[in-house]
Parts: C-alpha cells; structure tokens; sequence
C-alpha cells in the first residue's frame, strides 16, 4: 500500500503542472516546424526535444544534476559550445565573394541597424505594463536581428540566460522564415529597373588572400573591439582550417564530428531553459514581435544601403544583395536569388549576395562584441 | 532491515514491478495501434511530413506556408493566455 | 644510492598487491574472451584494458587524480556516458517491427520477470553467510536479467557504484552467451509443432509511424515512469534523430562519432571499477550466478508469454519469439532464427523476432525506472 | 534607472553601435583591398605559400631551407632582446 | 561622452601591451612555419591561433573564465589531451617491424642519450646569469630530445607547466626540422661502405605476435615503471584497438574522430601558454638551444649505437637506422631512407627503420617515466 | 640547492636514467624475442585469434563453445579463492 502511494506520488501526470504541458506542446510545436515546414531543422530538433525532455514533471533533467541541466552548465554558461559550432561555421564558409568585393561589406554593416532599432524597441516596450527589460536584456534580444544563431546564444547566455530559450527560438524561428519576410519588402524598397542590375561577374581570388584574410579580421577586431575576439576569433579559426590546405584533417573535423555533437548538445541545452516560468511569460511574445520587427529592419536597411551603392557605382550594384546583409546564411543569399531571377530569367544574384551574407555575420559579430563591451558587467 | 523484511520488501517490489511494467507496455500496445489508425487516416491526405526523400536544399516554400510567422506567434500567444490565466 | 632507493620504491613490482596482479589477469582474460571469443568486444575490450590500466601498482590511473578516474567522474557519476550510448542505440534500431506488430510488446514485458525473480534471488542470498546485499544492491544486481548494457550500468552507477564493475561485466558476458543459454531453454518449453509456426509477413509501416513512435513511447513514460524518463527519453532522442529524414548530419553523429568515443571511455571507466576489494569478493560470484539465473529465467518467462500468444491468436504466433524479448539486440533476434530454422529450413522468423527483441529494450528501460524509483533515494 | 533614461542610454548605444559596426567594417573594406594588392605583389614571386595543391606527403625540405632552424632561434632571440629592453 | 570613453578603455589598442603585441607576432610566424614551410602544421597551426587569441589585449580568452583557459583546466592540466593523443598514435602505428627485430630497440634506447644529455646541459646553463632552472625544469626541456609531441606536454604539464608553451613549441619546431639536422650528422659519422649496408627482409609477423605485443609492454612497464604507465598504456591500448580485429569501429574513432578533434584543443591549449612573460624570457632561448642540441646527441647516440650494432652483427645492421630512434615518426625512418638512397640508389632502409622509430617512442616514454619518477613530487 | 649540487643529481639522473631505458628496452627485447617464440609455437594449432579476417557479424558459437558459461565462473571463483585465502 505504502509502495503503491509513493509510486503514484513519482507519476509523472500526479505532479504534471499546467506549464510544464504547454511547454511539452511548445517543444512539439519547434519539432513539428523542424520535420514539417524545415524551420532549420538541425537546431530545432534537439531544441523541440531538450524541451520536451526538461518539462518532464519530476524527473529534473534540466536541473542541476539532471543530464541536460549540466551539459548546460559545462557547454553553455562556459560559452564554449556556441563558439565551437561558430569555429565549424568558419570551416565551412567560402568568404571568397567578400575578398573579391570588400565594398559588399558596407552592406553587411548597415544590416545590423535591426539590432539596435530593436534594441530601442525593447527598451520602449518598458512603457506597456508587464515589461521590465533591463539594458542587457535588451541587447539580448536585439542581436536577434542579426540572424545569427550561435552569435545569439553566445551573447543571451552572457548578458541573459533566463531569455536564452526564447530568444535561441525566434532567431532560429526567424532564420528558418527568411524567405518568407524577406521578399515583400526587397519588392516594396526597390524599382523594377533596379532590380534587374546584372552584375559584373567577380575576379578570382588567390590562396593567399584566402590564408590572409581570417588574420587581417582578426587583427583588426584585437585592435578595435576585444570583446568580440571570441566569437570572431572562433570563425577566423576555423577559416583558416578551410584555407590553408595544410590541415585537411582538422578541416574536416571542424566541419564535421564537432560542429554535429556540438549541435545535438547544444540544442538538448537550449531547450532545457525553454521552462514555463520562463518562456510562457509576457516576454515572450515581446521577443517574438521585436524579433520579426529586427529581420523586417534589418532587411530594409540593407537593401536602402544597396541602393545608395547602386547611386554611387552609377548603377553597377543590385540593391536586392542588400538584402543578404542580415547573414542568414545561405538561405538570405538563396533568397536574393530567387527575387532577383523573378525579374529577369538569367540574372543569378547568388554569388553577388554571398559577399554581403557572409559579411553579415562578421557585422553581427561585431554588433555583440559592442553590446558585451558596453551593457555586459 | 531483517532479511525477512527485505524479502518481504523485493516480493512487494516485484508485484508491483512486474504490474507497471506490464501496465505500461500493455498500454502502449493500445496507443500504439490507436497512433497508426490515426497516421493512416492522415496519411492519404497531403499534409505533414512528406513521404517524399528530404530535399537537399533548405525549402524555399512557396506562398502557401506564408502563414507560418503568424502560426507561430498565434500558437505561442495563445499558450501564454492559457497558462497566465490557470486558476 | 637515494635514488636508487627512492626508485625501486617507485617500481611496480615493489608495490603489487595479489589482488592487483589477479585483477590485471581478470583484465587480461576479458579482453581475451572479447578477442578469441567474440564476446561484446566494442565493451569489453575498453572495460578489461581499463581494469588492466586501473591496477598498475603507484600509477592510480584509476584514483581521483588519475586520468581514468577522471573520466569515470565525469561521464559515469553524472550518467551522461551510458545516456549517450543509449541515444546512439535508438539511432541505431529500427523499431518498424515493433510498430506493426505492438503486440510483441508482451513478450517484451513478461520477459523482465527475469528481473523480478533475481532482485529475490538476490535478497534471499542475504541468507547465506558472506553475503550482505541491500535493496539498492538487489536491484542494481537484478537488472542484469534486462539483458542490456547501458541501462545496466545507468542503474548500478546511480544504485550500487561499488557493484557496477562485476554488474557490467556479467551483463555483457551473459549478453556475449545468449546463443549458448537460450538454445536449451527454448527447446525445453516449447514443442516441435510450435516451434515450426509460420508467422505472416509484417504489414509495412509509414514514416509518419515512425515519427510519432518516440513521441508516443516518451509521453507515456514522462506520464507514468519519469524515472524512467532519462532512458527512455534519449532512446527516442536517438530515433527520432534517425527517422525525421532532415537531420542526416546528426542522426550520423549520434550512430558514429557519439557512440564510438563514448564507448571507449566508458569502457575504461567502468573498467576502473574492477578493484581487487570489489571483485575478488564472494558477491561477485553471487552476481555471477544471479545474473545467469536472470537470463535463463528471462528466456523462459518469453517463451512461456509466446505460448499464450500462441493460443489466444489460434497458433499463428511462434512462442520462439519470446525468447527474444530479453534484448540483448540483435543476438537474441538471431539466436531465435537459428533454433527456427533447426525446425523448418525456410522459416526465417528473423523479422518476426526483431519486435520483442526491441521491445525488451524499453521494457528493462521501464523495469529500470521502476526500481530506481522504489529503491532510490 | 528610469524607463526614460534607458531609452536615452539606448539611443547612445545604438549611435555608438551602429558608428562602430560601419567604422569597423569600413576599415576592413580598406584593410582588404590593401591586403589583395600586397597579396597580388608577393604572388608573381615563388616564396611563401604555394598555389600548388597541398603535398601529402610530409615536405622533405631541400637545401635551400638549411637555414630554418637559425631562422626560428634569430627570429625569437629578436623578439625576445626587443621585449627584454623596453622602457 | 562616458560611452565613448568606456568604449575607448575597452579597446584593444588602447590596452596592448609591447609583449603581447610580439607573442602575436610569435604566433602567425608559427603559423607561417606550419603553412609555407610544412613544420608540423597539424599543432603548430591551433598552437599558433592559440597563442594569437590569448595575447589579445583584455578579452582575456586565455585566462581562467576565458574559452582557451578552460579548455586547459580541462584538457592539458588532467593530462588527458595528450594521453588520447597517445592513444590516436597507437592506433596508426605499425610496430610490425619492431617485432619482427627486437634488437632495433636497442637504438630506441641509445636515442635517449640525447634526453639526459639535455638535462645536464640545462642545469649547467644556470651558471650563466639569468638562468634558474629547477631539476623539474631541466627534465621537461630535456624531454624535448625524445622528439615526441605528445610525451613532451604530458611530462612538461607535470613538472613545469610555465615552460609548457616553449617547451611544446621547440619539441614540434624540431620534429619539423629532422630533415635538415639529421643528414649531416649521420653523414659524419659513418663511412661510406656502412651507409651501404643492405639489411636483410624483416620475416612476417602474426596476428597474434601483434595482439600480444601490447600486453607485453605494458605489463613490463606496469612492473617497473609504474610513472610511465600512462603513456605508454595509452599507447598501447590504441595499437590493440587496431590490430585486435574485432573493434573496427573503435580503432577508426582513435584515429581519426578522437585524435582530430583533441589536437585542436590541445593546440589551442598549449598556444595559450605563449604568453610574453613566460615566452620572451632568456629561458626561451636556452631552451631553444638546448632543444636544438638535444636533438643532435641523440642521433649522433643512435648512429653511434648503430655502429656498434654493426660490429657486434658483423655488418649486418646499416648504422644509419640507428638516427630514427629519435622517434619524430615517421620523418625521421624517411630521412634515414633518403641517406640510404644517396649512397645506394636500390637500398630502401624505410621498413627498417621503422623498428627504432617506433621504439623511440616506447623510449622517450620510458624516459618521461623515469624522470616523473625521480623528480615528480 | 645549489647549482653544484643540481649538476651531482643530474648527472646522477643520467646514469640511472640510461640505465633503465637500457635495461627496460633489453628485457623487452629477450620477452619479444620469447613471446615470438611462444606465438610461433601456439600458431600451428588452430585455438585463440584465428588469422581468419575479422567476422562481421557476432559469432554464433557453435557447440565446442558450450563450456564458456562455466569457464567465466570458473575462472573467476578461482581467482576470488586464491585472493581470499591469501596469507
Ligand atoms: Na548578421
Ligand atoms: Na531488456
Ligand atoms: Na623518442
């Protein structure tokens, strides 16, 4: 009888609370986009599944001596595993577009205005009842705008783990949905002439260039702004890997065995602080409307500066490419693509918008290494 | 703890035990078979995972999925106006 | 004339207790059953260098400070090693079987009596001098009779630490001979007649099944067992990784790269448990000849469960299938073909047997659960 | 802190923000284009990293490079007199 | 105007120290080696970056909260970076040849000379003003004489983890230059007609002798060498995983999945104790010579042993093999062929010389054992 | 300790420290030179690690194995024996 109770009291559905259900649905919910819709599956699915494994009533796996609560602890609150998925990142972008064109990297730059028009926006969100947004939340959330994943759990788990969840769900959520927010507004800022710009095609670019570059990056971000040396130190990292040609092993190995077991853990942490407390809050759908106000800006921005570019080069410049500022790699670039071969059947945008996509994620890098500097403790 | 009480104790552990663990299976059994009447009836229609190969490429989906922002907004409000308003 | 002193004081040979040297030949001997006798290498070959490592007089590779030690702290105390494992193991299985046929289920159930039945073995041996075993012990014992390595040392590292050296070791070794313990049984039980069922071919199944399946199997353990949920949960992990068709990368990762790192260092790790205090005791004899009670008592409680079946259904189910709801995947599977085939040369009952077979796997998990749940503390 | 002075703090921030990302990336536009035309000089010359695809096997080095070995120790003895006489 | 400032004091060019600017420059030359001049880049490139990213000015990477820093704590301060290293050179090495002629570990032994030799010359350096080297550090410089990576860090993260970056650095930098040290040397030292000896075809060697091999170095080593236990259990726990057979799949994660993943860590680890402090100090270069010497006495001591082999055989032995006891597999067995091939155009020495290479290895092991055991506390 | 005192110990690391990698190496050499010997000798008949190419699937022990249960106890209850009576 005494074995019969305490075993009911160790059921599961005798201490399922109200939240825990939903956020079992929510992570459900991630995972079914992931299978679906193919919302960025890699992350999704192990985040859907950390979710769904933290919200287990008694078990405690996301707790503190649960399996996921201390894959957390050693892997996320160290920062060590958005910068290794960032070093295999590195290992496997071709920033080739962008040494053959460093102009495009203006256009990566202005991109990143969704961050900190978002960042004002949360800040603003402290004017309607039930937000309280410090500074450092508020950075958190605006680097959503960057489009970048491990750049934003990076930059949440320094400045505010308990949005961590929230805001790793609507970047990725935001990434996966790129091609959907995306076009309306590169058709509303641009004219149909120019978006039919043929580009002339890009010059090829030695091995030596190649080798250079990731030291010339990182030299620059030592000398201006240290606290971004993780995240684009990791990048440069693993870029040089790709180059050199001398290091085909560790090449793979960057780009293979540690950025996958990295991603499964990764996620299975994330999503253990997709809790109720956390996630089913207000904030949320705060995070959840700055975040697609930052992708809509960040966008607009880009293609504005295109078009400034498409002035000044007398219109050598698609301003669609501007577009692919906000990183989202590859698929922003894909995007640029498609609207650009909307207008015209043998225009192919790709390689163009490579530039200025991968020079987004080096501008959103750059964009937390500000915030870190200037909000972080 | 006499031996007599702990064999007491592993007997009781084992009816019990042997109980769950049988309860539990028996009961996937039904949901498992309740779980393929549903994905067969959902199969014929379109909708959900596809049984096609998984495309190489990250989708680029067409205007039907131009829902999929809201669905996401739409879902997640509505289980934070559930849970905020629990008794 | 110090030094020399100083340095034969050093030496192994000056500090070797009989126990290390026996341990170092325990060691030696499970390697070579690994090697000569295929027994489980991919653990036991790891678990006996890992013994052989960890009784090296002076060295402590094992102790605290010792590199074995240390990865014993961290990947087994935690019971992150054998989740790992058991997430690659779902990556690994194919549950389609079980989905067609749920009802192999039971066999997969009755087949944990051999569980049961050795937890009061093992209690009653309490009887005997010599022999001191508490529930937790018990249990930790009795779980061998799941036939199942991982969950094997999940449970002994969380119930009995101390026991979790002799518990891996004859749960591999006694996985390495179902096809010499089940043989005898299965004929003993069953007659000539039913042993040459024919059974009809599985009805194929869907990928959506197969997608639901984790889903389905983890919320009725986060419902009922949460105990059971670590087990389960990365199990599901494992095979949803596998089915959902858009995450190749990681389901990759989880069935190779994962699984294989992890498999060395656990096997060392719980090769270091292999201490002469611990082993050379008369309780690991004890554990010895429970745990060849557990399998054969687990085979017949199969078997006997097919036998129902056979009736309820008419005979169109062959109660050699029970036999395989004992896990130990995929041997058991096979070593119910073979005795099959004895009987009729074109009854592959392979397919057939594939569904307890995993079956058994979540029904030791459950059994696992249910004991940590009642003997934990 | 008040609402309103963080709004103020944050509109600094996005100013500075925004003058940093452009700054820094402006830069970089420079930096490249420096680094392509330095780059473009060396390359007609044989020395540094080859274009040629990657030996397999480890180089068996010719007589020309006898002197690395010196090479290491001059290069890092200079490091080393440089940083030992600083001011 | 506060911002600016705090933007300004969290620069890196406004905190860059004179020493860390150079130790900069110290790492991309130690990159330049490892690409344009193929000096081991496979550590010296992460070694390199390593130390590129520690030296950046307030991001602190190194230190104890930085990435790199933890990743030391983790990996190089419990010792288990370089023993799974150990563990992955196992598993790629063939010490067929050295079965097949045990008498080649003589000139494995001779080698060493140039270990020993190096720990008195260090000592004696501290004659010279500037020098205080304790008998810990003198034995982990003289370690770097067994022209072995992995072994070097091992002994110098025990004894003298201040002179790890140095030490690291003048171990690899000198296995790279093996092609151009050791020619000379050898040429020296013999005569014409030695260097023209043609060795007769080692026998074939059994599976078994293979699978035995192992398990006879360790237990030799277990019993009068406890200290070196470690290494060269590693070692050889690796080579049974390849030659056993029977775990394919383990054998493949040792050398490949394993070994990639931890040489970017280690590298990055050991990198990060280049900084200027300990780097640019006069003991640098005292180790760099040292470095330099150690290697020539122990090819000379090879060569030398080689004579007497010579001898003893009655012209059996071609002396030359003698030089790849230093170990540096497997350079140093190709520069013994290649002096081979300029004195005889159709006599390969490359089988041959890869007994002592590989007993250079087991050697410099011993040596490290040797000096943990007397000088360790 | 002064530096004469370093030189003694070191010099005194040397010799020992030759000694042993000498002395280790040269009875590795005479126990390869038997364990070659011993190979050689149990090679001829056909028992432990067959040369046969490795067997992809788990070995179905056929019944000259039967005895495998009995040997692991066996074995074990002797080596528990040995270590329990010891002096
Ligand atoms: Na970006
Ligand atoms: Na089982
Ligand atoms: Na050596």
């Amino acid at each position: 009888m005494e074995e019969l109770l305490k075993l009911w009291q160790s059921m599961g559905i005798a201490n399922l609370e109200w939240g825990q259900a939903l956020m079992m649905a929510v992570g459900c919910g991630l995972i079914y986009l992931a299978i679906a819709k193919k919302f960025e599956p890699l992350l999704l699915v192990p985040i859907g599944f950390g979710a769904l494994l933290s919200n287990i009533p008694v078990a405690g796996i996301g707790g503190p001596d649960g399996m996921i609560g201390q894959i957390y602890a050693v892997g996320v609150e160290t920062g060590i595993f958005p910068l290794l998925i960032f070093m295999g990142v590195g290992a496997l972008t071709d920033f080739g577009a962008l040494i053959a064109r460093p102009s495009t990297l203006l256009l990566g730059a202005a991109a990143q205005f969704g961050i900190f028009a978002t960042l004002i926006g949360a800040v603003a969100l402290n004017f309607l009842p039930g937000f309280d947004f410090t500074l450092q939340d508020a950075s958190a959330i605006a680097i959503i705008g960057g489009a970048d994943g491990p750049t934003a759990i990076f930059l949440a788990s320094r400045l505010a783990p308990d949005l961590l969840g929230a805001i790793a769900v609507a970047a990725y959520s935001y990434m996966a949905l790129v091609p959907i927010i995306q076009p309306p507004i590169m058709r509303a800022l641009t004219t149909k002439k120019e978006r039919a710009v043929v580009m002339q095609q890009l010059r090829p670019v030695s091995q030596l260039e190649r080798i250079l570059f990731p030291f010339v990056v990182l030299l620059l971000c030592a000398m201006l702004l240290p606290s971004a040396a993780p995240l684009i130190g990791m990048l440069m990292l693993g870029n040089l890997l790709r180059e050199c040609g001398v290091v085909e092993r560790l090449s793979r190995a960057a780009q293979n065995e540690i950025i996958n077991i990295v991603t499964i853990m990764l996620g299975l942490a994330v999503g253990s602080k997709l809790s109720a407390d956390k996630f089913l809050a207000l904030e949320t759908l705060g995070i959840l409307v700055l975040g697609a106000a930052a992708f809509c800006i960040g966008t607009a921005a880009g293609v504005l500066m295109g078009k400034v570019m498409y002035r000044v080069t007398g219109g050598k410049v698609n301003p669609l490419i501007g577009a692919a500022g906000v990183s989202a790699v590859p698929m922003a670039a894909r995007v640029v693509n498609r609207v650009g071969l909307e207008e015209d059947h043998h225009n192919f945008l790709l390689m163009h918008a490579m530039g200025p996509n991968v020079a987004g994620v080096i501008g959103s890098a750059v964009a937390a290494g500000v915030l870190l500097a200037l909000t972080g403790n | 703890m006499t031996d007599n009480t702990l064999i007491i104790e592993s007997l009781t552990l084992m009816g019990i035990g042997m109980g769950i663990v049988f309860g539990f299976l028996l009961l996937l059994v039904g949901i498992l078979r309740t779980m393929s009447w549903v994905a067969g009836r959902l199969l014929p229609m379109p909708p959900a995972p596809d049984p096609v190969p998984p495309v190489l490429t990250p989708s680029t989906h067409g205007s039907g999925d131009t829902a999929g922002s809201d669905d996401l907004i739409a879902v997640i409000a509505a289980a934070v106006a559930r849970y905020r308003t629990r008794p």
